[in-house]
């Protein structure tokens, strides 16, 4: 069987085959990690197998043809899938443990459709199979993200109401630019736009905005950056790492499938040395981390403060995309798999910590390191990572995006780009301090370390990042074969070595680890050396000694990590409350509904039949008339 | 072929024997209706089609024929599966006025779909229109009697239209059959034929459920039983499809080319369709009534065939077509639940019913299929349909671009409320209460097999692609496929 | 005026005071007045398409009329009307009979009245 | 009844009819080509020029008074209905009996009770209700040759009935009636579906024509005249037990 077929075909039969079983749910996630380990070795043996496809031809007629659904392996999506169904493998060890009989969430089967729709949106050859495994993907994840839960469900409704927006422009989209070049072929469709951006520039901005907003959407970066606050925090604890780390990066490889390759080859207006479209892109990009990060700062819900994390590194991924150049490009896509490791190490731990005392808010926590070791470790390293603090994975890939946007020289891009990073320890450290540091609560006096099986996907994912970081051949040569399949001549990569845009600023980083190992080892000894502390209750240490129970509030008011970084939320607050996209869609929402009860009440009351059927007669006879 | 006319009078000698038949009825009905249906089924599988039947021996025009075409008979096929269906759901419909006036309803709809003459047809449509009075009313109650009164004085007003436009065509044209309607309409002054249309499309607006003739839908499909939706639904919305290809594109088409012949009036109807998917989609929204819901869907899904329909080419008829059986499986499925549902919590409301999906996955997971074939999705019936439709639409003039842009905005409302109670089945149960009926299995059943006959479609459309095509095939030139057929040799 | 004008402009006139009342009346009683007013009008309309100046009744009375019939006027219409009436009746009767039953469910003739204040789920 | 004057509905009716009136008006008026509404008939272009001269079968066909002809009804209206266009007589029939069950199915169970009625009346009305019949019948069996026909018959003979019921006299009991109608109507369609075993057609008048004018003429017509008679007769009485009938309101409402 066709290795193409067999990567859609296993997980959909195992789908059905778990929703029959799924009353057994530690049998259903094992089947769950089989399938997942799988599909990545299976996909471990595709790469440099380029001429893998697969096609099937349906007995429907579209352009006078029939339509034709095809799967090709191209670098660029086995870059994605693979690397997804790493995460994904490692995410499903955790959810064996994860799921036992009180975080039961039932949504294996669900997550293996959602997992076929990845691959086909990752190997599609044509529009109508893109689409149809990115609409299967968008409303089989309303699923997970709703999960059987009342308040889960509200929160899917907004990612649900959002997500179809993207769906109808997209749909929109294929069908014009499949009607301009006649068939559904991406490839082919590419060249189309090129044509029509030289005769028509605004109608094939139109076309590309269309994709353009479908994939923005998915990604959640300006103006949609709000939704994944309230998905992310709603659904599935196991399943959040999935939905930050792979699912957003649709948006990332819908950009570079789609419209890099159309305005790198189309004559468009320049904006400094970029093209007009291309800038506006790294501006969106721009927008979203900053605002993401001022966003990040202020939550109180640590799911909620790294899902407005992830938005904002996928607007750097954006970013670099945005620059149109080897290493801007190679930066993004770096950052994309460096994005999917730390991120979902992170989500990991913190799904750990909740697994154990049950809370996501943050200043209800604390101490943790005390109890839970290993996850502050794996924690630990992931933020440094995502800090871009060498010698981590997270700070290469950074270093080339900055690289990139100042070798175009798009300065403000770069300064939101460096004030991003740098709000980002603000947010990063406040979730370590308040989850981890400080002082334990006294209700969590006997929890115990994460079981085994969720510390070994930890580990791992701990490793993984180390390794990444000290020697990034591992995902910079699969890049050369991404950048050589999109038409970019591209040198082989060295593996601890990576070169960047500007000159002189190659960079070793053995040498870096080296230093940063020197350092540790510095830090270590500090803390041997230096005093004990002593512990008082920290309730007292706040009100002194005041109950503040009698004032009517709770003391969880008074710990330190509840108003954490409330000065600069007072300074930015007014800012925010002006671009809420989330209170305009609220507000369109509520006129939707009461739309929706006025024309109800009048099929309810209707002694305006009668009427209407007049009406209804005057708009026939007028419009024959005109 | 003239065996025909046993679709007719079978179901009504059924009808006037099921005035003495007591506990039997209901097995009479479905063996009655399991005979219509294999009958059918065995006529669109032979080869004779199409045919013209001249009934009592005089040919048309002059006698009252029965156009049968792949078209016609493939309708009458899935008018008939609903009516089996419907049968299977009853629930405590015991009293012999139901059964008989069932057997009317069958016979009329089997009727104003083959029938190839506008009286007969006026005469077919008032049978219905009667006979789904009768059964909304049967229940009986302040709901159902309201629905009732007020569906029959907004029929009857809209026939009375019909009526005069078919005096206004024997008039003018003298005579009645429609294929020769047909062939003559070239030679009407385009005023009267203006005003023929516009009094005729009121005449069969009321019952395609379109705004703003459509105030009776909601009430009509909360009143009735699940059964009689399915009968509204499966019956009446079916025949309802059938008669915008026959009247609209065949019988006031230019040359045959399924082109409707006043360009204004077909704009009208566009603006129509896409006031009525509108209209719907939003109203649908925020109802909590769930049997108001699919009522408002089933005005959307309408809205959006004839949208289709109103097209024109090629692309967007196929796409109409797989609308109309997609359409038809998926609602049979909601509408077959719903009743279950309805039963087994004892309210109308949506929110409360949740803790289903837990206690019976399988109709659950039936439940997601309608309604994600509804929407569109990929992977089930309704998305080729809407594809097609859109695709369709395209080439088409500045109304029709805006159509596209409404269907792609509702569609975005339509999602967010048949996934929001999709959902909502899947939901925790508050109390620990039994639910107060239990489902049956065979309900179940029915409504899975449909579930999966709409993944196959969706998964591989060239399941119906042959038909479809017949079909579109039929539509596009009819002048050699229906004209000829009644009058061989007029061209 | 001919004759044929005079039938044309009364049962149009006819038509219309019907829709009027359809419309505008809130008794149902007086809806189907109404009704019955527009299918009075529709008959007559529908014979005066078949009317003819000085026409014949399309009865074969003599072997005469046999090469008269030219002269006859049009019959269809005539029958037409036949099942227009009957249909008529059929709506009125129903009607009528639903209306008695709205009165006691509705405790009104008025066509306004709520159908879902008593929210009972029937099934 | 309070709102049952509403000025903006008035205002509304009145500004649809507007739109109408002036439809109509411009569609009276046009000046386009083609055939117009308000064109003179012209009878030879219509169907109703074949039935007329009874060649629907062979164009070239003529026939004589007193002779055959392929449909020998002398009232060409009543060969139309009867004959030509059976099968919507048929469904007509469908019509009253599916309208008259669904009133007896929603009218409300009530006991009524009747006055009793004045001696004259109790007398008289045997008397009447026998020429009522006697009518009703003349005009079922004569409806092909002189005006008349199934439906009036039916109604008269109803009347003949709703007459004995006002005056107190039982001469029929509802379940007579339903059989009655239940019968005809079978047998209407039973003679339809014969027509199919024995000449091949649905509806076919496949008796004898016999010659034009004639009482004895036509076919099936007044057997089916007479059938339908008692079949409305039937269901249009059933309409008025219904009022009087009492009984039990059905189980399920």
């Amino acid at each position: 069987m066709n290795i193409m077929l067999m990567l859609l075909v296993v997980p959909l039969i195992t789908a059905f085959l778990t929703m029959a079983i799924l009353k057994h749910q530690k049998t259903v996630w094992t089947i769950f990690l089989a399938v997942s380990g799988y599909l990545s070795y299976a996909l471990f043996t595709m790469y440099g197998k380029w001429d893998l496809s697969w096609s099937i031809e349906l007995g429907f007629k579209m352009f006078g043809k029939n339509v034709v659904l095809s799967l090709i392996n191209s670098p660029l999506g086995w870059f994605f899938a693979f690397f997804a169904s790493l995460t994904t493998l490692l995410i499903a060890m955790f959810s064996i443990a994860y799921n036992d009989e009180k975080h039961d969430s039932k949504t294996a089967p669900i997550w293996l459709l959602l997992i076929f729709s990845n691959i086909g949106i990752f190997f599609a050859k044509d529009w109508l199979m893109f689409f149809i495994m990115w609409e299967a993907m968008s409303t089989t994840a309303y699923f997970i993200i709703a999960h059987g839960k009342e308040i889960s469900a509200k929160a899917a409704k907004f990612y649900l109401s959002i997500s179809l927006i993207g769906t109808s422009t997209l749909l929109l989209g294929i069908i014009l630019v499949s009607r301009l070049s006649q068939t559904f072929d991406i490839g082919v469709s590419i060249d189309s736009l090129v044509k029509l951006f030289s005769t028509n520039y605004s109608a094939a901005l139109l076309y590309i905005g269309l994709f353009i907003t479908t994939f923005l959407i998915k990604s959640a970066i300006f103006p949609f950056y709000m939704w994944p606050s309230k998905a992310y925090a709603e659904s599935p604890d196991d399943f959040t790492p999935f939905l930050s780390t792979v699912m957003s990066k649709y948006g990332v490889y819908g950009l570079i499938l789609f419209i890099l390759p159309i305005l790198a080859k189309s004559d468009l207006p320049m904006f400094g040395k970029i093209s007009q479209p291309a800038y506006m892109l790294a501006v969106l990009g721009a927008i979203t981390s900053v605002l993401a990060t001022i966003l990040a700062i202020f939550q109180t819900d640590m799911k909620k403060l790294f899902a407005y994390s992830s938005v904002a590194n996928v607007g750097y991924i954006v970013m670099g995309l945005a620059t149109m150049s080897v290493v801007g490009i190679q930066g993004a896509l770096f950052h994309s798999v460096n994005h999917m490791i730390f991120k979902t190490a992170i989500f990991l731990s913190l799904a750990a910590v909740i697994y154990r005392t049950g809370e996501r808010d943050m200043h209800k926590l604390g101490g943790l390191v005390y109890k839970m070791p290993l996850t502050f470790l794996v924690y630990l390293l992931a933020i440094i990572s995502a800090a871009g603090i060498p010698p981590l994975s997270g700070f290469t890939s950074k270093w080339l995006i900055v690289q990139a946007l100042m070798a175009q020289k798009m300065l403000f891009v770069v300064v939101a780009m460096i004030f991003a990073s740098t709000g980002a320890f603000m947010y990063l450290l406040r979730c370590l301090a308040s989850v981890f540091l400080g002082q334990l609560p006294d209700k969590y006096k006997d929890i115990k370390e994460a079981p085994l099986l969720m510390a070994i996907p930890m580990t791992i994912l701990m490793l993984l990042t180390l390794a990444i970081g000290v020697i990034p051949g591992i995902i910079t040569k699969p890049i050369d074969a991404v950048l050589t399949g999109m038409g970019y001549n591209v040198e082989p990569s060295s593996w601890t070595t990576v070169h960047t845009a500007l000159a002189k600023s190659d960079l070793n980083l053995t040498y870096l680890f080296y230093v940063f190992m020197v350092a540790c080892v510095i830090s270590l000894i500090m803390y041997l050396i230096s005093g004990k502390q002593e512990k008082i209750d920290q309730i007292d240490n706040y009100t002194a000694g005041e109950n503040p129970l009698e004032w009517d509030t709770t003391p969880d008011r008074f710990n330190f990590a509840y108003g954490f970084y409330q000065p600069f939320k007072q300074m930015f607050n007014p800012m925010l409350d002006l671009i809420s996209f989330e209170r305009w869609m609220s507000s369109f929402g509520r006129i939707v509904e009461r739309a929706s009860s006025a024309l109800s009440l009048l099929y309810t009351r209707s002694e305006g039949a009668i009427l209407m059927l007049y009406i209804g007669i005057a708009i026939l006879i007028i419009g024959g008339m005109m | 072929m003239n065996s025909v006319l046993f679709l007719i009078v079978i179901p009504l000698l059924g009808a006037f024997l099921a005035l003495f038949g007591k506990k039997a009825n209901r097995i009479v009905a479905i063996l009655i209706t399991a005979f219509t249906e294999i009958f059918s089924i065995m006529i669109y599988l032979s080869d004779k089609l199409p045919v013209s039947v001249a009934i009592g021996g005089w040919q048309a025009p002059y006698g009252i024929n029965f156009v049968l075409t792949p078209l016609s008979v493939g309708f009458i096929v899935l008018i008939n599966l609903a009516a089996i269906i419907s049968l299977f759901i009853i629930r405590g419909e015991k009293e012999y006025q139901f059964y008989s006036t069932y057997l009317v309803l069958l016979a009329a709809a089997n009727g104003i779909v083959l029938t190839g003459d506008i009286f007969n047809f006026y005469i077919f449509s008032e049978l219905t229109t009667f006979a789904i009075t009768a059964l909304i009313a049967y229940p009986r109650n302040r709901r159902s009697t309201g629905a009732a009164i007020k569906y029959l004085i907004l029929a009857s007003t809209a026939s009375s239209f019909l009526l005069i436009g078919i005096g206004v065509v024997y008039k003018t044209l003298g005579t009645l059959n429609i294929a020769d309607i047909a062939s003559k309409i070239d030679l009407l002054n385009p005023l009267t034929l203006e005003l023929i249309i516009v009094l005729i499309l009121t005449g069969i607006f009321v019952e395609l459920e379109l705004f703003p003739f459509n105030m009776w839908v909601p009430k009509a499909y909360f009143a009735g039983t699940a059964s009689v939706n399915v009968m509204l639904h499966g019956m009446l919305g079916t025949a309802g499809a059938y008669i915008i290809a026959r009247i609209l594109l065949t019988m006031f088409a230019v040359n045959g080319s399924g082109m409707l012949v006043n360009a204004n009036i077909a704009n009208a109807i566009i603006v129509i369709a896409m006031l009525t998917i509108f209209v719907s989609e939003i109203a649908a929204f925020n109802e909590k009534k769930l049997k108001k819901v699919l009522a408002f869907s089933s005005m959307g899904q309408m809205g959006l065939i004839i949208f289709g329909f109103m097209i024109g080419n090629e692309q967007a008829l196929t796409g109409a077509f797989y609308m109309v059986v997609a359409n038809f499986l998926a609602k049979i499925i909601l509408f077959v639940l719903t009743g279950e549902f309805i039963a087994m919590t004892g309210s109308d409301n949506w929110e409360d019913m949740k803790g289903i999906g837990r206690k019976h996955p399988v109709a659950g997971v039936s439940f997601v299929i309608g309604s994600l074939s509804l929407m569109g999705v990929p992977f089930f019936a309704g998305f080729w349909g809407k594809l097609a439709v859109i695709q369709g639409a395209m080439s088409g003039n500045s109304f029709m671009i805006t159509g596209i842009v409404i269907i792609l905005i509702t569609a975005v409302v339509e999602g967010v409320y048949f996934l929001k109670i999709s959902h909502t089945f899947f939901l925790k149960k508050e109390d620990e209460k039994e639910f107060n009926a239990k489902a049956r299995i065979h309900s179940i059943v029915i409504a899975a097999a449909l579930a999966v006959i709409v993944l196959a479609i969706g998964v591989h459309p060239g399941l119906i692609e042959n038909n479809v095509n017949r079909a579109t095939n039929e539509i596009l030139n009819s002048t050699s496929n229906y004209v000829d057929v009644v009058f061989p040799g007029r061209y | 005026m001919t004759m044929s004008n005079i039938f044309l402009i009364s049962s149009t006139s006819l038509i219309f005071i019907g829709l009027f009342g359809v419309l505008t009346r809130k008794n149902i009683v007086k809806i189907l007045l109404s009704l019955n007013i527009i299918e009075t009008g529709i008959n007559l309309l529908l014979v005066a398409f078949g009317y003819k100046e000085g026409g014949k009744v399309p009865i074969l009375t003599s072997s005469d009329s046999i090469n008269h019939l030219g002269n006859m006027v049009d019959p269809v219409p005539q029958a037409l009307v036949l099942t227009s009436i009957v249909i008529g009746l059929g709506t009125t009767a129903f009607a009528l009979g639903l209306t008695i039953r709205y009165y006691k469910t509705h405790g009104t003739l008025n066509i306004e009245a709520n159908d879902e204040e008593e929210v009972t789920a029937h099934e | 009844m309070k709102n049952d004057k509403s000025l903006l509905l008035n205002i509304l009716a009145i500004a649809f009819l507007a739109v109408l009136a002036y439809f109509i008006y411009s569609v009276a008026t046009s000046n386009d080509i083609g055939i117009k509404v308000t064109d003179n008939n012209v009878v030879e272009n219509r169907v109703a020029y074949r039935y007329l001269n009874k060649n629907v079968l062979d164009e070239n066909s003529k026939y004589e008074w007193g002779g055959k002809a392929e449909d020998s009804a002398a009232n060409v209206v009543t060969s139309i209905v009867a004959d030509y266009r059976l099968f919507d007589t048929s469904l007509e029939v469908i019509v009253l009996f599916i309208t008259v069950m669904g009133f007896g199915l929603v009218i409300p169970k009530e006991n009524i009770k009747i006055k009793e009625s004045t001696e004259l009346l109790y007398h008289w009305t045997p008397l009447l209700m026998t020429y009522m019949l006697l009518v009703g019948g003349y005009m079922f069996i004569n409806g092909h040759i002189s005006p008349g026909g199934g439906f009036p018959a039916g109604a008269i003979m109803s009347t003949a009935i709703l007459v004995g019921v006002l005056a107190g006299k039982q001469t029929v009991s509802h379940t007579t009636l339903k059989k009655i109608e239940a019968i005809a109507g079978t047998l209407i369609f039973s003679i339809a579906t014969l027509g199919f075993f024995l000449k091949g057609s649905f509806f076919i008048n496949f008796l004898e024509g016999g010659n034009v004018g004639d009482l004895f003429s036509a076919g099936l017509i007044p057997i089916l005249y007479t059938l339908v008679a008692f079949k409305v007769a039937a269901e249009l009485s059933g309409i008025y037990f219904e009022f009087y009938e009492g009984g039990e309101e059905h189980d399920n409402v």
